[in-house]
């Protein structure tokens, strides 16, 4: 039983996001989806959600219109690559005016 | 109810790894443990031992094992040897900087090369600076009730001990000692506890990278870095030594043994010079003393380093206060130095206003054997010299070469 | 019985697998069981090899022993087989007036020595006698032992043979040792007896 | 061949067990699996992982960018430390899942020991070898995995001389419960795998081949790509060994019957290939349509 008189640092690190911080400053180029030709956001069904799928960030949703969450986003562009329809495009993210997530 | 009994110290650890409720045993055989992990896996396998017992691939396994098994919450055990010890060295320094609070006992023997079985302390020197708990017993009574009273150290300051006792002087010697009854050691042993026992339930990331400087948590404490963890582990070591001596006393309350838990002192009350050494060759030197005291006239007495890491530098310091002269037997060395028992001896009195005379004697490497009369006088000629040459008197004296 | 002040030292010869170790082992705790404080019984320290001659060390005390080292001047030595004395010096080492206690199919008149009390009984052949399988002879020396020092009685060393062998033909075993201490012959030393 | 119905894009958990802004590199395939096995694995389990990549994505102290209480050990102990934690469980009479998670170097060449010790004593643990064919996370040195040809920083200029070891094969000849061999490309047959292997006794041991865009030398975007074509030009098999049988998994065994890629397609793609001749390329292509012709012959029943 420890001895409370010890304090025994050790290295356990507890659970939260951004351990690498806001890694959307990573990114290049950013995911810009066009609603008009993903599946789920055109039928308002429930289809494919690859991009949700495949985003090794855990950056994408699963949801009709699919957001991407830009404070963590890489832009590797897997997402822009298995979109069945194309609707994914990449775009440099010097073309936007706000600039990228902020660090 | 106790139990006297006359084993082998091999089966003395064995008993005292069972009665302290030890549920995960790994170990790999090495001369001269091999009998005491046998003896566990025969107590698991008849079912007189309730634990698994994990027969591994490496003593770096064995370590391995142990280290999961504390991790997630289990009283874990196992021993070796000599290279055995060395090869889960990586392991030893892991297990300190985790803080498992494991047990291991480790029956001294020499390193290779050349192979050697037999009894030296050169496996144990070598690993003093891992960040485990260093003691040396010197009888099979010792084994006993040093591994019971271990487990309660290291699971109450969370760092590793390692109980070290003499190959085949101990390992394979049969001699008398007493069993303490199962039901007292559990009242005196509580429930096996690890602060950050592995769990789904409250999920801790376990020695992950950390960085050179201080960072902030996800609920945004700020957490040390490297550097003060291993600040706290050099404190903390110190800091066990008093609940060491804690610990100690509540078991001679319980149980009648014990009482001098750090250092113990032979005949030391006069005496003009003392002998330090550690393990069975202490207890040795209790009949050289009383035969150069009886045969010389020569008032010198013993005293045995019980606590090697962390190194009990004032308590000792306080004892050789009012000796003349102090003579350092041990069973391994610094290579290229000098004793490291002997350098510890040195240093931790260099503090102190009173310096007595120090020599340094390397004796029993590689189980060279050690007769008493040799011992006699050595220690009586080096009572004789006062005045050496201040390099002479630093250098190590081997006794017992045939070369 | 003997001083009871100084240390009894006995040194066991035998064969790797022979049962030396099993016999010191007995005679320690009978001893122990007898009022010896201190007890110590360290097998040759090594890498024994069945067949091989090995030796064990015995001591024997009131109070308890600090000095584990090996024994260089025993009191008593056994050998568990008489062929052992003729590859190993047995009685190097043993004191003036010494006990050697020798398993031997030879009258002791064979075993005679200048210096030295000779003990020998045919334990090989009394074990069979006592229905022991072949060359077990460990429980019958301790019978030639105990007939021959008079260190512990026969009793005594029958209670622990029963409990050493209790999964091993117990009642065999103690029939043997009696058997052997009934059988054993004694042959003072050339010189005459020592004190 | 299963029971267990097959999990879809659709029907997967959208319950998360990674955290974002993780330090996986951008494009990394092994926080792909780690992400879609964790939802196959669930809450109920303990990470054992030595030093790897996976080290530095799951977060440097004092955040972890997992929710899974994870053990980090020394390189060469992982299966000894699983087989610990799982001793530890039985004690505790919890069925909590043990699953190792090493690198190929961590496997294959430093943890193989501790790993076979594991294998002959049949943990009930689940071993996941993820092989990204080299070591990465020092900096794409080679590994026991890296196949022959490949260009690392020691094995620059020709590439690796030797062929890789084939670890699931090692892992079989121990005769475990369960070796499957998958992609980080078919995330999906990875996690029906792991839901079967979450159900059997012994071990279970994983060999999955993770595309790692710096050390290959590929486009972050085409990691996905990569690995799906190496398994469609017969590279990168896709099987499973269960109870001894060894049976080619939906992916690869649709190979049988319909046309492989060219090796070529997945190699040009890769710096680390780049160098490769004609001939060396052939001759990888010669030995792929023989392993494919033998594999005609033994599963010509599936």
């Amino acid at each position: 039983m420890p001895d409370s008189r010890f304090k025994i640092m050790t290295s356990a690190a507890t659970s939260g996001p951004g351990d690498a911080g806001r890694t959307g400053s990573w990114r290049v180029e950013r995911p810009v989806i066009d609603y008009s030709r993903c599946t789920p956001a055109r039928t308002g069904r429930h289809a494919c959600h690859l991009c949700w799928f495949y985003c090794p960030d855990v950056a994408v949703s699963k949801t009709i219109e699919p957001q991407f969450d830009l404070d963590y986003c890489k832009g590797c562009g897997i997402c822009a690559e298995e979109c069945p329809v194309g609707a994914i495009t990449m775009v440099a993210e010097e073309t936007f005016a706000e600039g990228g997530a902020d660090e | 109810m106790s139990n006297k009994c006359i084993d082998s110290g091999n089966n003395a650890a064995a008993h005292a790894a069972r009665l302290a409720g030890v549920e995960v045993v790994a170990a790999y055989p090495i001369t001269p443990q091999t009998p005491l992990t046998e003896k566990l896996s025969e107590w698991v396998a008849s079912g007189e031992m309730d634990a698994e017992y994990v027969a591994v691939e490496s003593e770096h396994s064995a370590l391995g094992v142990c280290i999961g098994a504390a991790s997630a919450g289990v009283r874990a055990f196992t021993a070796t040897s000599a290279n055995g010890l060395l090869y889960m060295s990586e392991q030893l320094h892991w297990a300190a900087g985790a803080r498992l609070p494991l047990v291991m006992c480790v029956v001294n023997r020499g390193v290779g090369a050349p192979w050697s079985v037999w009894n030296d302390h050169q496996d144990a020197m070598s690993q003093r600076d891992t960040g485990w708990i260093q003691l040396f017993v010197k009888d099979h009574q010792e084994i006993v009730d040093v591994t019971i009273k271990a487990f309660r150290l290291a699971e109450a300051v969370h760092i590793p001990v390692m109980v070290n006792y003499d190959g085949y002087y101990l390992s394979h010697t049969y001699m008398p000692f007493e069993l303490p009854d199962a039901e007292a050691v559990r009242a005196f042993l509580p429930p096996y506890v690890y602060k950050h026992a592995l769990d789904p339930q409250r999920p801790e990331n376990l020695n992950s990278v950390t960085l050179p400087d201080a960072r902030r948590d996800a609920g945004g404490v700020l957490r040390g870095g490297y550097m003060d963890i291993r600040h706290n582990l050099q404190q903390e070591m110190h800091q066990a030594l008093a609940v060491w001596e804690e610990i100690d006393a509540d078991y001679r309350q319980r149980f009648g043994r014990g009482g001098a838990p750090v250092l113990e002192a032979y005949r030391l009350e006069d005496a003009e010079f003392v002998v330090v050494a550690m393990g069975t060759l202490a207890n040795q030197f209790r009949d050289v003393v009383d035969r150069l005291r009886q045969e010389d006239g020569i008032r010198v007495g013993v005293l045995a380093v019980q606590v090697y890491r962390p190194f009990p530098a004032r308590q000792l310091a306080e004892a050789l206060q009012a000796a003349r002269g102090v003579m350092v037997f041990e069973k391994g060395l610094s290579y290229g130095h000098q004793g490291a028992l002997f350098a510890d001896v040195k240093s931790a009195l260099y503090p102190w206003p009173a310096r007595p005379v120090l020599r340094n004697f390397i004796v029993g490497i590689g189980g060279r054997e050690i007769p008493t009369n040799e011992l006699c006088r050595n220690l009586k000629q080096a009572c004789g010299q006062d005045e050496l040459p201040p390099e002479v008197a630093d250098t190590p004296n081997w006794i017992g070469l045939q070369l | 019985m003997e001083d009871t002040t100084s240390m009894i030292q006995i040194r066991w010869h035998g064969r790797g697998g022979q049962g030396a170790i099993t016999a010191a082992k007995v005679v320690a705790k009978a001893a122990f069981a007898s009022g010896y404080g201190g007890v110590v019984m360290a097998p040759t320290f090594g890498t024994e090899r069945r067949g091989a001659p090995v030796s064990t060390s015995l001591k024997i005390a009131r109070e308890t022993i600090h000095d584990l080292s090996p024994i260089r001047e025993p009191d008593i030595v056994v050998v568990l087989d008489h062929l052992i004395l003729n590859e190993v010096d047995v009685t190097v080492g043993l004191k003036p007036g010494g006990l050697l206690v020798i398993n031997s199919p030879h009258p002791p008149s064979r075993h005679r020595q200048k210096d030295f009390r000779v003990a020998v009984a045919n334990v090989a052949r009394i074990g069979e006698e006592a229905g022991l399988r072949k060359g077990i002879v460990n429980s019958g020396i301790i019978g030639v032992l105990g007939r021959a020092s008079g260190l512990l009685a026969i009793d005594r060393l029958a209670e622990y043979i029963a409990e050493e062998f209790a999964d091993r033909r117990p009642e065999q075993n103690v029939r043997a040792a009696r058997l052997a201490f009934e059988a054993t012959e004694i042959c003072e030393p050339e010189g005459g007896a020592h004190a | 061949m299963s029971d267990t119905p097959k999990t879809t894009v659709l029907s997967l958990t959208e319950e998360e067990f990674v955290h974002p802004g993780n330090r996986a590199c951008s494009g990394c395939s092994m926080g792909l699996l780690y992400r879609i096995g964790a939802k196959a694995l669930g809450r109920d389990c303990i990470f054992v992982v030595p030093p790897s990549c996976m080290t530095v994505m799951q977060g440097l102290y004092p955040v972890s960018a997992s929710q899974f209480p994870i053990f980090n050990c020394t390189f060469a102990s992982t299966a000894a430390v699983a087989t610990g934690v799982r001793a530890a469980m039985k004690r505790l009479g919890r069925t909590t899942q043990v699953v190792a998670w090493a690198g190929d170097g961590g496997t294959s060449d430093i943890g193989i020991q501790a790993l076979s010790g594991a294998l002959e004593r049949g943990e009930d643990i689940i071993y996941i070898c993820y092989d990204n064919e080299a070591y990465m996370n020092t900096g794409v040195q080679r590994s026991g995995t890296t196949p022959c040809s490949s260009l690392t920083t020691t094995t620059p200029f020709t590439g690796k001389a030797q062929a890789a070891k084939d670890v699931p094969a090692i892992v079989a000849a121990h005769n475990p419960t369960f070796v499957a061999t998958c992609s980080a490309s078919y995330p999906l047959d990875f996690h029906d795998k792991l839901l079967r292997a979450k159900q059997m006794r012994g071990l279970k041991y994983f060999h999955i081949q993770t595309p790692c865009p710096p050390g290959w030398g590929c486009e972050e975007r085409l990691t996905i790509k990569i690995g799906r074509m190496a398994v469609e030009s017969g590279l990168f098999v896709l099987y499973e060994i269960e109870n001894g049988v060894k049976r080619l998994s939906e992916p690869s065994a649709r190979l049988l019957k319909k046309g492989r890629r060219p090796v070529r397609d997945y190699l040009k793609l890769q710096v680390r290939f780049r160098h490769m001749s004609d001939e060396q390329i052939a001759a990888l292509q010669a030995q792929v349509d023989a392993r494919w012709d033998d594999y005609r012959e033994a599963f010509a029943d599936d």
